[in-house]
């Protein structure tokens, strides 16, 4: 809860930083307020912890874990950002505050306990997030993105919401342990609304994490927004969605999994599908990474189609694993498209002869993308296989190994022209910040990939 | 009063989610068919009003009252959207001169 | 420090150390002494080692608890003769590469040595993720190796190579987490799976998507496509590690990893597995008859032996298996003794056509002596390595089918006829300008055939000491499966 | 009884009206007017606040808010580019189809008691006052988040920049 | 004492193919010369020592292991040799020849480059084929079955420079294997059935075996076709006229006295195997006798004066096959140890010729040779003679013998042996004939050049030619009241086999001779017939473009088999090997590899199609999705 608190008030703090013209504080006061935060929740790493403010918020280890992970994802997207914003507009202090408001969104969407907390949280993520894709408000791309995120964002809390009412029309309450016990004192006669109300939830949460057939925002607007807001989108905002998505059905809804498993197959099949193959095909690396996302939520939805102790920390170690490991293939698109102004695969050419590093490190994240063992990807794919196979899903994960393959293919092309094509080409020119961020980054992917027991038994 | 209270009750509450159903649907209807953006998005509004009904129903179904507490929340959505969602609106139209979205399809594929 | 950690880690160490130099040309100097190392370590352990008290020299440490995997690493008398190949082929084939300026050694170098980690994982894991685990960390080097360094065409071929092996490897993770989860205790542990009770349906798939993968690696008819391509796109030292060590783990696998594992998917996918194999032998075989492209000639020659070696696996009998062992060594050494020797000729005629060649033994006597002493272990003379893994396989197919030994013996004719063929196009007849330029080869060069030839000839004469080393292990394996499939008689 | 019907029947009719009428202008209008039945609505089932509250806000602010932007930007002629035919019916029998199932799905249309008011008081700002306060004091709290963000998303977007 | 030296005698031959081969560039080639001679002749000294101390002792076998080869399971293959009666008079032919025909090579070779080379090699093939006669069990001799295999490949293949040359070696070679094949798979049949592979055991075992066991006649063919291919048999005979492309020495040390006899050797070895198997024993000596009169008719009509002797060869080693076949395995031995002798010479004699008229073959240019090679002629009529079955010459005895037990066993292949002895004595001395009187019909250098060889040549050919002339006496048959030293001393090894045989009446006295002049007269007769030929009336073959006649020219060709298993073998094999490579590879395999890739690109390609950006689209889709997932539900709840 302090983090939340935290979070919050340093996002109003950094608005006044602004007003008072402080930019040079800006960044080192949002780092600091940020690991104050991540102190703070950790702190609060309880095992025994008991729902809090009339059942509204709940921080046991999920919460403090998923907080844990999307404040130190957003900390390194924080490093991105300087000179970033700067770039765009002149009110940089406003777009550190709305990204801050939507980390307190998601800080409460991993930690709610009650379909109200779930339904503020979403819509503060969301809200700063259509601000935040339109924020180069000359750029086109940005503008579309902006309008269409909004719309189709709108246009699907209207599905959540749906399911909100009816569930509560079926349990006369939106408190998680209420509607649970509700299933199971009624086992045999679930109120048919109460389904209707689980499918539209389904609805309006695919569409928040961009599962298929609700991704078609995803592309777009990834590919139109700012690429720092992008990152946090494909990182901090994913993760959130699916920390929530799952703390909703692990609580709530696993006494009726019969009846919405099948769902998620197909869902998972359908993202596995549309992301892998429609990546194939792209030819410049960010949208390629958009769609390589659909793609990742199609493993993390593994996690929900056999429920079990081990889903959660299967998920956390899936998003951690994607987080980093995107936040680097980012960190190395902004160097790109300040550096050479295109992010086109040919663009990436020799980049292994003028900047090793940035070449290491960046494959170190298509490795850990694609799933090469030694990476946490690669735990994190396990884990998610695990889940599939341990609910028997065989055909899903052959399926799921086949587009595995495709991932690899296109995830390869980023090495191959890092690697094995020539170029003419600058010398790219890496920050100490961006340093900082890339290793730190691809060594927690090595070190997860080589020691996974570090988080998987965390939660 | 009591004789609006009196010529509620009597109305099933299955009329009410029919009711907000269709009016939901409609919603659905206007986003689907229409090109004007503001227009859309009215028709989202219709949406959320749709289950604003529907949780009131329920609430005076139950008797509970955290279904109309829940509405209030939905409203200051909707404010904080309309105020989100027309500033972009805005800033787009200064952009194209337009608030058709088909304009708006530079992003494919 | 437990010895077989120091085995297992001192590669990638050296790895990192040669990375670290860089450009430098010291990196391949410090590699070839850094592999030495690893060498005389492994001849000390096999002084240690007694072949006959089962797996030695455990480490069993606490490590992927959450998935029930531990690190968990060990040495038998099959392992030993891997380990054995991998630290004593992998200093030959740095030495190998002197005559190579390859751009950025410390790089080259390094990936050498960090897969020699991932092999020597492979060889000694006795837990099946940290199998996998080795099974790629051993194919990516290889991968930036041959797509590095490699031919004009190595960016296709290369990703077709590394995405068709994770193919194969993917599913086996499938059925390996599969069989985890069927196990008693929920681990990864070896004996653990060996100690599952599957029903036979289970145990077919199991069987199928581990084969999968061994059958990519080896390669088995029809999965080989990728390798003649590879092979020939590859730098010759990429070649070498390829079809030197690289190979062998899929066979390794398959004695391991898939036949104890799966016994009644063995029992029930074997047959049809030992007639790919033969197939495979024939075929790639015939396929040599008209290559003209040297290296691709002997990827198809590859090919054809491994799938003999395949044929003797999966009879599942001691002959097919020792036969297995050793000509996995004889293998290793004489394939990386003619793609030396065919390095030797591309790096000097700048071809690999054999139209362009011929002639050579003329001006190149000493070369030629090399040449024809490795070949003749390539065709399997007697008193030279190839026999007696040969000779041994082919026992064993013959206990299993008389007709499938005729077949699979063909190979001793085909061989003979696509490598002489070879030899007379390469070596024989009329020079032309080139090939009478063609220098003798050099100290290094000669220093390197000499050890081979040695090989060739020491093991030939001598194998039993090798043999040795294998046989306690190979029985109880082979113990071990006949008692669960039970009527024995039936295979 | 009665009256909910009519009501319900004017609501739809508006809100059609909404969907279907070529002006923008025409559009918020009638939404208002749907908007207003729905206040309507609130106060048959005895919410009392909320029908004051949804006449303020919706009808007063956010539907102003709509009106004030359209002609801000012109917009206030029947000239909006509509799409083809065939994207109308397309659109329309998506809607029914999603109604059917939507419907079908609940299953409650003909199984149900009708609502009786055990509580008339629940919907009075004294009642609900206690219960926000109390149970939904938090997310009351975080909501204000979630306008603070709005209000600063939407003057950062609207605003001119002065490059 | 010499029992124990025996691994001295092929680490003799192998210390000097080291000495020579390390020592090619280094070494004078006196020395080279001096050392491959004299390590063969060290080697034959102690065969003569071990051959004397057997013939004296009672003991008729000594096992000499030297160490565990291959060790796996119950299978245990031990290097060890064997010293019995067979071998040692083995020992004695190959380190004996070998002997002569390295000191024949230091002459002969001598403005080689490639001298001590030649050296090397032949040492090399010494030892492969003294551990051939040396194994105690079968594997031991496959080592040297398939050592001399390689030796041959590369004294066939010694000029390499031309292509033609290295292309008989490699047929060779690859035609040995086929053989070879058969072999190994026999060795794989008798362990099976044996648990041994030692000959002692296999043997003591097979001895108490009832005959027509079906796996023994199996063993039996594989082990004769493994015979085939080294001993130049139908079907694989083709290899050995081509394998004169080697220098002369080699084709008679190789392709005439020691390796070709390794297929006789090895089932005169295993007799009690084929004894126990009367249908392979039919086959032998059916392929034997087709394959002596198909080589006949050949060399009836060849030029070259090395080919006429190859096939010559061909036709002897059929005899001999002839005599396994019908039992008479000492006499086919016998003929083993003569045709040694002369086969040897006449080759060694060609070589002479050769060497003479400056390395030319063809005996259309040659004649009239008889007056400057006095020494070459005289020692190669005697060659002639005794190969032609005229007494008292070695070949003579050995030939009668086989051919008695032919008639014993069926008339057919008697009167077939005859005609073939008749063709043989026609070929032989039209081939002395043709070379050696007339008038040269050679180059004015060559006949300049006309010289009799040195004596390190001729000393060689004199020794042989005595050879030829009483070699037969060791196995004077009883009905010419000799006593058949030969067929006692080996009888220990042929024991078992005699007491299985049911032998029949033997010949009485008169038949034999009857048999025996009608042999002899045939072949005078054709010698005399070839005397009037080409002696007296000059006649020389044709030129090869001129017209034969369909006989001659189907006789000269070869009768096309080469042409035949080209076409039917090699061709198809060609084809065969391309469209696997080019059709099922590279277009099936790979296609179907490759075309998962092009699916998931062309999916691609369609799929993203899907995303139009356009907000109505994508709703549009969204509530398709929305609407089947609550179609789910409502069927599903």
């Amino acid at each position: 809860m302090s983090a939340l608190i935290t979070i919050s008030l340093l996002a109003i703090l950094v608005l006044y930083l602004g007003l008072f013209k402080a930019k040079q504080a800006l960044l080192p006061v949002t780092l600091i307020g940020l690991l104050a935060a991540l102190g703070l929740a950790v702190s609060q790493w309880d095992t025994f912890a008991e729902p809090i403010y009339s059942g509204m918020m709940l921080f046991d280890k999920y919460a403090v874990a998923f907080s844990a992970i999307t404040i130190i994802s957003t900390l390194l997207i924080f490093l991105l950002s300087k000179d970033y914003f700067e770039r765009i507009s002149e009110n940089v202090a406003e777009y550190y505050a709305v990204i801050l408001f939507a980390l307190a969104g998601i800080i409460v969407m991993v930690s709610f306990h009650n379909l109200t907390m779930l339904f503020i949280g979403i819509e503060i993520m969301s809200v700063s997030l259509y601000i935040l894709a339109g924020i180069k408000k000359k750029d086109f791309a940005s503008n579309e993105a902006a309008l269409k995120y909004f719309l189709m964002g709108a246009f699907s809390t209207g599905f959540l919401l749906f399911g909100v009412a009816l569930l509560y029309g079926a349990t006369g309450s939106f408190d998680l342990e209420a509607i649970r016990s509700y299933i199971i004192q009624n086992p045999q006669q679930v109120s048919p609304i109460f389904y209707a109300g689980i499918l539209l939830m389904i609805i309006g949460l695919s569409f928040k994490v961009g599962a298929a057939p609700f991704h078609f925002w995803a592309p777009d607007v990834y590919e139109g927004s700012p690429a720092l807001v992008t990152a946090f989108m494909s990182t901090v905002v994913k993760t959130a969605g699916f920390a929530a998505f799952l703390r909703l059905f692990m609580v709530c809804f696993s006494p009726v999994q019969s009846f919405w498993i099948p769902i998620f197959v197909t869902f998972a099949a359908l993202s596995l599908l549309v992301g892998n193959v429609t990546a194939v095909y792209q030819q410049h690396f960010k949208r390629m990474l958009a769609y390589s996302s659909i793609s990742h939520v199609g493993y993390m939805l593994f996690a929900m189609i056999s429920l079990n102790s081990e889903s959660d920390s299967s998920v956390f170690v899936y998003a951690a694993a994607y987080s980093v490991a995107s936040i680097i293939a980012f960190a190395v698109l902004i160097v790109l498209q300040r550096q050479v102004g295109n992010d086109s695969f040919d663009s990436f050419n020799g980049i292994s002869k003028k900047n090793p590093f940035l070449a290491f490190t960046l494959t170190i994240a298509m490795l850990s993308l694609a799933g090469i063992p030694l990476t946490a990807g690669f735990i994190g794919k396990l884990m998610m296989f695990s889940r599939a196979l341990a609910g028997y899903h065989i055909y899903l994960t052959v399926f799921a190994v086949l587009n595995a393959l495709v991932g690899i293919f296109y995830y390869f092309r980023v090495i191959i022209a890092m690697y094995f094509r020539p170029a003419e080409r600058n010398e790219l020119v890496v920050s100490p910040l961006f340093k900082f961020v890339l290793a730190v980054s691809a060594i927690a992917t090595v070190i997860l990939g080589i020691y996974p027991d570090l988080i998987t038994r965390l939660i | 009063m009591e004789s609006v209270i009196q010529s509620i009750q009597g109305v099933p509450l299955n009329h009410y989610i029919l009711f907000s159903a269709i009016i939901f649907t409609i919603g659905v209807i206007g986003v689907l068919i229409r090109r004007n953006a503001i227009v859309i998005f009215m028709s989202v509004e219709l949406m959320l009003n749709a289950v604003n009904l529907l949780l009131t129903a329920f609430s005076a179904y139950r008797g509970d009252a955290s279904g109309q507490v829940f509405v209030f929340f939905i409203m200051a959505l909707a404010a904080a959207e309309v105020a989100v969602g027309l500033a972009i609106i805005v800033m787009i139209y200064r952009n194209t001169n337009s608030t058709d979205i088909n304009v708006l399809n530079r992003l494919k594929w | 420090m437990e010895i077989i950690l120091l085995l297992i880690f001192l590669p990638v160490v050296g790895a990192a150390i040669v990375g670290l130099l860089g450009k430098l040309e010291l990196a391949k100097t410090v590699a070839f002494i850094w592999s030495l190392f690893s060498l005389g370590l492994t001849a000390y352990l096999l002084s240690e080692f007694d072949p006959g008290a089962g797996t030695q020299f455990t480490v069993d440490y606490p490590w992927f608890l959450s998935m029930g995997s531990r690190f968990n690493v060990g040495i038998d008398g099959i392992s030993m003769i891997l380990v054995l190949l991998t630290n004593g082929l992998i200093p030959l084939i740095i030495l190998a590469s002197f005559n190579h300026e390859y751009k950025n050694p410390g790089a080259f170098y390094g990936l050498i040595l960090f897969m020699q980690t991932g092999l020597l994982l492979v060889f000694t894991a006795l837990d099946a993720f940290l199998f996998y685990v080795g099974w790629e960390a051993a194919l990516i080097p290889i991968y930036f190796i041959c797509a590095i360094w490699g031919g004009p065409n190595r960016i296709k071929v290369n990703i077709k190579f590394f995405i068709y092996t994770v193919a194969g490897s993917l599913i086996m993770l499938v059925g390996m987490i599969y069989m985890a989860q069927q196990t008693a205790d929920k681990t990864y542990d070896l004996q653990s799976f060996y100690q599952a009770s599957l029903s036979a349906g289970a145990q077919s798939w199991v069987f199928l998507a581990f084969f999968l993968a061994f059958a990519i690696k080896m390669p088995v008819f029809p999965f080989h496509t990728w390798q003649p391509d590879t092979y020939t796109e590859a730098p010759t030292t990429g070649t070498m590690l390829l079809s030197g060590i690289m190979l062998k783990m899929g066979i390794y696998g398959a004695i391991r990893w898939l036949i104890p594992v799966a016994p009644l998917g063995f029992a029930h996918w074997g047959p049809t597995v030992l007639v790919l194999s033969i197939i495979g032998i024939v075929y790639a075989s015939i396929i040599a008859f008209t290559q003209k492209d040297v290296k691709r000639l002997v990827a198809y020659s590859s090919i054809g032996h491994v799938g003999l070696i395949a044929a003797g696996i999966f009879v599942w009998n001691l002959n097919g298996l020792q036969g297995a062992m050793i000509q996995m060594i004889s293998h290793g050494v004489n394939v990386v003794g003619m793609f030396f020797i065919l390095d030797i000729i591309i790096r000097r005629l700048d071809t690999r056509d054999t139209d362009k060649m011929g002639g050579i033994a003329k001006s190149a006597p000493t070369f030629a002596i090399g040449f024809l002493i490795v070949l003749l272990g390539t065709v399997a003379l007697p008193l030279t390595n190839g026999f007696i893994g040969e000779f041994l396989l082919l026992m064993g197919v013959y206990n299993y089918n008389i007709y499938a030994a005729a077949i699979a013996g063909l190979t001793i004719i085909f061989g003979a006829v696509y490598m002489l063929r070879m030899y007379q196009r390469v070596m024989l007849g009329d020079a032309n300008e080139a090939t009478l330029a063609f220098r003798d080869i050099n100290a290094n060069e000669k220093v390197v055939l000499f050890i081979i030839c040695g090989l060739v000839i020491l093991i030939g004469i001598y194998p039993n000491p090798i043999l040795n080393i294998s046989e306690p292990a190979a029985k109880s394996l082979i113990d071990l499966v006949n008692g669960k499939i039970g009527n024995v008689s039936s295979f | 009884m009665n009256l909910f019907y009519l009501v319900a029947f004017l609501s739809i009719f508006f809100s059609l009206l909404v969907i279907f009428s070529k002006n923008p202008v025409h559009s918020v209008l009638y939404l208002i007017v749907t908007f207003f039945t729905f206040t309507i609505h609130y106060i048959l089932l005895n919410a009392q606040f909320l029908a004051i509250v949804n006449f303020i806000v919706y009808m007063g602010a956010i539907m102003v808010l709509f009106l004030f932007v359209l002609m801000l930007l012109n917009l206030n002629k029947d000239t909006e580019p509509m799409k083809s035919n065939l994207i109308k019916i397309a659109g329309v029998v998506a809607g029914l189809c999603l109604l059917v199932t939507l419907v079908g799905s609940l299953r409650a249309v003909d199984t149900s008691a009708p609502i009786v008011l055990k509580n008339p008081g629940i919907g009075l700002v004294k009642n609900l006052g206690k219960v926000l306060f109390n149970e939904f004091l938090l997310p009351f709290e975080v909501s204000s988040i979630l306008l603070f963000s709005a209000m600063v998303g939407a003057v950062l977007l609207a605003k001119k920049d002065p490059k | 004492m010499f029992t124990h030296l025996v691994w001295l005698i092929p680490l003799l031959p192998l210390i000097g193919f080291l000495i020579n081969g390390l020592g090619r560039n280094v070494l004078p080639k006196s020395a080279v010369g001096f050392i491959g001679s004299v390590m063969v002749l060290l080697s034959f000294i102690v065969s003569i020592g071990i051959f004397t101390e057997l013939n004296d002792s009672a003991v008729k076998s000594v096992v000499y292991p030297l160490f565990d080869w291959i060790q796996v399971g119950d299978l245990k293959i031990s290097f060890s040799f064997q010293v019995d009666p067979l071998s040692s008079l083995m020992l004695l032919i190959v380190t004996g020849i070998g002997f002569l025909i390295h000191v024949y090579s230091i002459g002969y070779m001598h403005h080689d480059s490639g001298f001590a080379k030649f050296f090397a090699y032949l040492n090399l093939f010494v030892f492969f084929m003294l551990l051939l006669v040396l194994g105690s069990n079968y594997v031991v001799m496959f080592i040297g079955w398939e050592g001399v295999g390689l030796c041959s490949y590369l004294l066939i293949g010694f000029w390499y420079s031309n292509p033609s040359y290295a292309s008989a070696a490699k047929k060779a070679f690859v035609m040995n294997r086929i053989g070879d094949l058969g072999f190994l798979i026999g060795i794989f049949l008798i362990f099976s059935m044996f648990k041994s592979l030692e000959f002692s055991t296999v043997f003591s075992q097979a001895a108490n075996l009832a005959p027509n066991n079906n796996i023994i006649v199996l063993i039996t063919i594989l082990l004769f076709i493994g015979a085939t291919g080294k001993s130049a048999q139908i079907p694989l005979f083709t290899w050995l006229p081509d394998a004169m492309a080697g220098p002369t020495p080699v084709s008679a040390l190789i392709h005439a006295a020691t390796m070709v006899t390794a297929g006789i050797y090895m089932i005169a070895r295993s007799n009690i195997l084929f004894t126990l198997a009367p249908f392979t024993l039919n086959i032998i000596s059916i392929i034997g006798i087709a394959t002596a009169l198909l080589a006949a008719t050949i060399a009836i009509t060849q030029t070259d004066i090395k080919k006429v002797l190859a096939y010559s060869t061909v036709s002897q080693l059929g005899y001999m096959f002839l005599g396994l076949g019908v039992g008479a395995y000492t006499g086919a031995f016998f003929h083993v140890i003569t045709h040694a002798f002369f086969k040897a010479l006449l080759f060694l004699g060609a070589g002479s010729v050769i060497h003479a008229v400056s390395n030319e073959q063809d005996m259309r240019s040659m004649g009239g040779l008889r007056s400057k090679l006095k020494i070459t002629y005289a020692t190669m009529l005697i060659g002639t003679i005794a190969i032609s079955g005229i007494p008292p010459f070695a070949g003579f005895f050995s030939k009668d013998e086989i051919l008695a037990h032919a008639y014993e066993h069926n008339k057919l292949l008697w009167v077939l042996g005859v005609v073939g002895a008749m063709f043989t004595a026609f070929y032989m001395f039209r081939m002395l004939f043709l070379t050696f009187s007339g008038k040269f019909r050679g180059t004015k250098e060559q006949e300049e050049h006309l010289h009799e060889s040195p004596g390190s040549m001729t000393f060689p050919l004199i020794v042989l030619a005595i050879l030829s002339i009483v070699g037969g006496f060791i196995g004077v048959p009883e009905v010419l009241h000799g006593n058949h030293w030969l067929a006692r001393f080996l009888e220990p090894v042929f024991y078992a086999s005699s007491t299985k045989v049911h032998e029949t009446a033997v010949l009485d006295h008169n038949t034999e001779y009857v048999l025996m002049a009608v042999s002899v007269i045939g072949a005078v007769m054709a010698a005399i017939i070839a005397y009037v030929r080409y002696s007296k009336n000059g006649h020389v073959p044709v030129p090869d473009t001129a017209d034969r006649g369909a006989l001659a020219n189907l006789s000269y060709n070869k009768y096309y088999i080469d042409e035949l298993y080209d076409f039917v073998i090699a061709k198809p094999l060609n084809l065969l090997s391309g469209f696997f490579y080019r059709i099922v590879d590279k277009t099936l395999i790979d296609g179907i590899v490759n075309g998962f890739g092009k699916v998931a690109s062309e999916a691609s390609k369609g799929l993203r199609l899907l995303q139009t950006g356009n907000i109505g689209f994508y709703i549009f889709m969204m509530i398709a999705g929305i609407v089947a997932l609550l179609a789910y539900g409502f069927l599903n709840i």
